[in-house]
């Protein structure tokens, strides 16, 4: 388990401030948040590059915190990955055994295993120069895992890559995990790929970690303002709910009323994810279980799915397939029922 | 690439195992004293009243101002001449640009008396352009001139290298965006890439003028009077030993050092995007 | 930041208004002429017969020998100490770092004449460093080591500063991943920055090697004997005139080309991914 | 009319070939392609920065070719604003008229309508160095505009900004087209915000145009496997067109025939987007009316949607919103059935 104490790290102008983190052996675990807020920063710090004002690293009840990174078997992979330029592709993976002074026959021997695993047998004699940027990747990868390290850590690996060969790494990355058992800390800005990749998540923002969990918590149940808005919950609105007979609950924001399952009481923040809120033709009247009527504001079309916003007031957007939406003929202006299952209005103190 | 704050390895600060450190930080101590104490020495260790004395010698003063005023007109000359060249090398690509990009830098290495000779050998009086600079009653032998073209020849580098480097810094398409809003190119230089380069020139300037009132060999060649300052250091370490030299070459050590100064404040505020 | 193939400005090929770019031109030109017509007439115009007599001449033979040897003996000194400063100065931070980035160009600024009494001031035999090396059997005053020391404290700002330079475009993020798979500072340093810098590296030696054998009036102060071939140049102008110092002033300006030609050959070798 | 007539444009190690385009006055255009595929030196070109090897560029019935940028009328605007650092904010505004010798209440009155228009007036006397994202770019949007171009370019103007800005900016620019009725040319490397904006689009990839059409014809009618792929198709396959009874078309591929409304005949390609392919619970019977069932191989969860993974052979991707796909209780393994709309199989020759 790599442990996380009361962390504090002084750069200047920036800071990680009271990180506490706990990451069990063999998790997938991924470091999101927005550029700046510091999770490559976190990434060097576990990896021995940054010098550790207050609070402890734990690796597996060693005390890594004043380690030389030499000394942590962690294995690094940078967005770009940082292949040493003057070396072929094979000298890239051997690095890390060589360095150690190991014999020629064991480092062949568990380079070939890497080569066979990753399937990058053709790569082997190529310059860095001459490769795509997949196979920067694999080989990045290779390079990092020829020592065996305990965990890998990964600093946005598919954020150089595009779409096509992101799928195919991303798939890579997760059968590395799963055939070696591996612990990960996968750092990105994406919270797609947070929520695509990871089992647990931890949000950072501005330094300080915002909110830990599995992937699908920190998704459906933000427990702060800047989470919800991060993952994109979309519909963050601030009310007050109203404890209603029989222990029914409301929000209530601007005209709108949305009986919920959260339990908080008072002041509050409700998050609305825009894939559970559904559209339907308007012949159906508005009604006491959160359906609601108003016209469409907006359409943003993005694709493979669309994006409607409902002026009801507050303003709520949900989100449709493309075909969904084009099965409903729907434009500005048109007036539309909007319904919104009690169980998705996620309430929270901020 | 880095956009974090702190991506740098600091690795002084780490635990043990830093013997890298310590090793190189002695052997980078042992130049840096060896460069360091002898400007130190001649600042600060010096005879004082020697110094107050050079001061108030009319040939030192005479040789000092003349020293300035020849450096400044070289740096003059080599501003006009020399900061278009940079940005046509900053900017425009040419057959040969990157030998001519060379070639400008030979002054620097060429032995300085060599580079008196060779100008010499064009600007005296026997040769075609020589006579051609006679002809209109300047000449270059033992002469104002024949200073200020030394100077010229050997500093001349710094400014344009200075130059086009920070011709380069300025992204280029601000230019480009300029040309759209409707700027002639004369506008787009004006208003824009000099405007965000000058201070990098400004700071290459003041090194070329500085680098011109060093220079010595090439100077003595063409002109042994009148007398500038490096010429009048070695004259009196010649005529009258050490102790005579060390006033004079104290005092231009100090100049240096001032100019030099004002460079690296100009290139500091330059960098913290001041 | 632009990724994006022919992203400059190809102002010149556009259709009319390029006022800029003939006046540009024009400027830029009397500058190139300024500095490569002297040096193309030692080349390839001096008297060719005198050329070859002077390749006979055991003195100016031997003093060129000792021009190479010296400025060799300063360089490998200054690449042994200066190198690592360069690698201080590109990946650590200390307090007074600035200052010191500045100060190690001084020299370069500096009058040679004044450099040359400076260095006497500390390395005389009558002052103290002066004196503890002359109780080891080493004298500066006319002797090679003074021409040595005189060529390192002129030509080492350049090594350092091209050193400097080269680690820091080495990412250092491939110094941290090679600490990550195992390396030592040392292992990191031997087997990736210094691998990626050398080049570089090289070139700023051969810059050294020739400034150092450039130098005139930091040697003429320490070293008048043993005559290197900067001064033998003057002495021969001086005592024979222009005729008799051309040949020796063309061969070191030749020497001098031909080091630059290898140190443009490496840095544009560099460029192009080699 | 912006009209490009078999435009060729070298450059060292690049060449826009044969390009030929026509952009009504009024259009909003989106050039989208892979990166290093030339839409940027294709809209620099158009400005004027690039020397044209052959061919013309048409500005309403006037040869642009050969003039000065200066002398275009088109307004710049690139993804990182490229404001001008040692001016103010205002002064950035007002230099396209500065340079043109326009007298300061002329710049005034100009300034004043684009800052009403944009909002921008509390940003006028800081330095540009202090602009969030958003804000810089708007500044270049009013910048750009204020000598009144006849077309705007826009070099990824959304590119450098994080997801909440880039909404803001979207909606700022799309007005500004509304508006002031200008015609733009927008360069993309996404095509979800190609599809988003733009009326048409043309598709470049490797120096070369490869589709031009209203958005949603690309969208929904790609015309070779390059379009197909890069518009995220995801189902793209090769195969061949049997003509049935009843003049009724099949595409065959693998162990699949898919009824098609496509009439494409012979050895061809068929995309199917994914958002168009519904998946039910397996209780229903492969059919022949494009029901197919297979197992489950892929679940891809991308936050708000979710694209499942179908082996048939072959392979068919669906897309799915995250509460679609909770409600159906997917998993790796699950036998599911997928009905293919045969409207949605889109074949085209290569």
């Amino acid at each position: 388990m790599l442990k996380i104490e009361g962390l504090r790290v002084e750069l200047p102008g920036f800071a990680l401030q009271d990180i506490h983190l706990e990451i069990a052996n063999g998790d997938y675990f991924v470091l999101v948040g927005p550029s700046a807020s510091g999770k490559t920063v976190l990434l060097e710090t576990i990896a021995g590059m940054h010098r550790v004002s207050t609070g402890h690293i734990w690796l597996d009840q060693r005390d890594i915190t004043g380690l030389e990174p030499e000394r942590r078997q962690l294995g690094m992979v940078y967005q770009d990955c940082a292949l040493f330029p003057h070396l072929s592709v094979a000298e890239n993976i051997a690095f890390g055994l060589k360095v150690r002074g190991r014999p020629p026959s064991d480092i062949a021997r568990q380079q070939e295993r890497l080569v066979r695993l990753l399937d990058i047998g053709p790569l082997l004699a190529r310059r860095t120069t001459r490769l795509s940027g997949g196979e920067r990747q694999k080989v990045a990868l290779a390079r990092a895992l020829m020592t065996d390290p305990e965990v890998l850590l990964l600093d946005e690996p598919l954020g150089a890559l595009d779409p096509q060969t992101r799928e195919n790494v991303r798939e890579e990355i997760i059968k590395l995990h799963t055939e070696l058992g591996l612990t990960i800390i996968h750092v990105t800005h994406d919270f797609e790929e947070a929520v695509a990749m990871g089992q647990n998540i931890a949000v950072i923002g501005a330094g300080a970690i915002r909110q830990v969990g599995p992937a699908d918590e920190i998704f459906r149940h933000p427990d702060s303002e800047f989470v919800a808005r991060f993952t994109m919950a979309v519909n963050v609105f601030p009310g007050r709910t109203e404890v209603g007979p029989a222990g029914t609950s409301t929000f209530v924001v601007a005209d709108a009323r949305l009986l919920t399952r959260s339990t908080v009481e008072g002041p509050c923040w409700a998050a609305i994810r825009p894939d559970s809120i559904q559209l339907v033709a308007t012949s159906s009247e508005a009604g006491p279980d959160n359906r609601f009527t108003g016209q469409i504001s907006r359409i943003i079309n993005k694709g493979s799915v669309v994006e409607v916003t409902v002026d009801l007031p507050p303003a709520m957007t949900c989100l449709l397939t493309r075909h969904g939406f084009d099965q409903l003929d729907l434009a500005v202006g048109r007036p539309v029922c909007l319904v919104v299952p009690p169980a998705a209005v996620h309430l929270f103190q901020d | 690439m880095s956009k974090h704050p702190g991506s740098q390895l600091r690795g002084k600060s780490r635990g043990g195992g830093q013997s890298l450190n310590w090793v190189f930080t002695l052997l980078g101590m042992l130049i840096l004293l060896f460069i360091l104490v002898p400007l130190f020495k001649m600042v600060f260790l010096s005879n004082k009243q020697a110094l107050g004395q050079a001061l108030l010698d009319p040939q030192t003063l005479s040789s000092i101002g003349l020293t300035i005023y020849a450096a400044l007109i070289a740096t003059a000359i080599g501003f006009v001449l020399g900061v278009p060249l940079a940005y046509l090398f900053a900017r425009r690509e040419f057959p040969g640009k990157g030998i001519l990009e060379g070639l400008i830098d030979l002054p620097i290495v060429v032995p300085h008396s060599a580079a008196g000779i060779a100008l010499l050998f064009v600007f005296g009086s026997n040769f075609l352009v020589g006579r051609g600079f006679k002809a209109v009653g300047i000449q270059f032998i033992d002469s104002l001139a024949g200073i200020v073209i030394a100077m010229l020849f050997v500093s001349v580098p710094i400014l344009i290298t200075s130059a086009k480097e920070s011709f380069r810094k300025v992204d280029v398409r601000l230019e480009k965006v300029a040309r759209t809003l409707g700027a002639s190119p004369w506008q787009a230089f004006a208003r824009v890439t000099f405007p965000l380069a000058w201070r990098s020139i400004l700071a290459g300037s003041l090194m070329m003028w500085a680098r011109g009132m060093s220079e010595f060999g090439a100077v003595i060649i063409l002109a042994y009077h009148p007398t500038v300052a490096p010429i009048l250091v070695y004259q009196r370490f010649e005529t009258y030993g050490l102790a005579q030299a060390i006033p004079v070459a104290a005092i231009m050590i100090m100049i240096s050092a001032l100019v030099f100064i004002g460079v690296q404040t100009l290139l500091r505020r330059r960098d913290a995007g001041a």
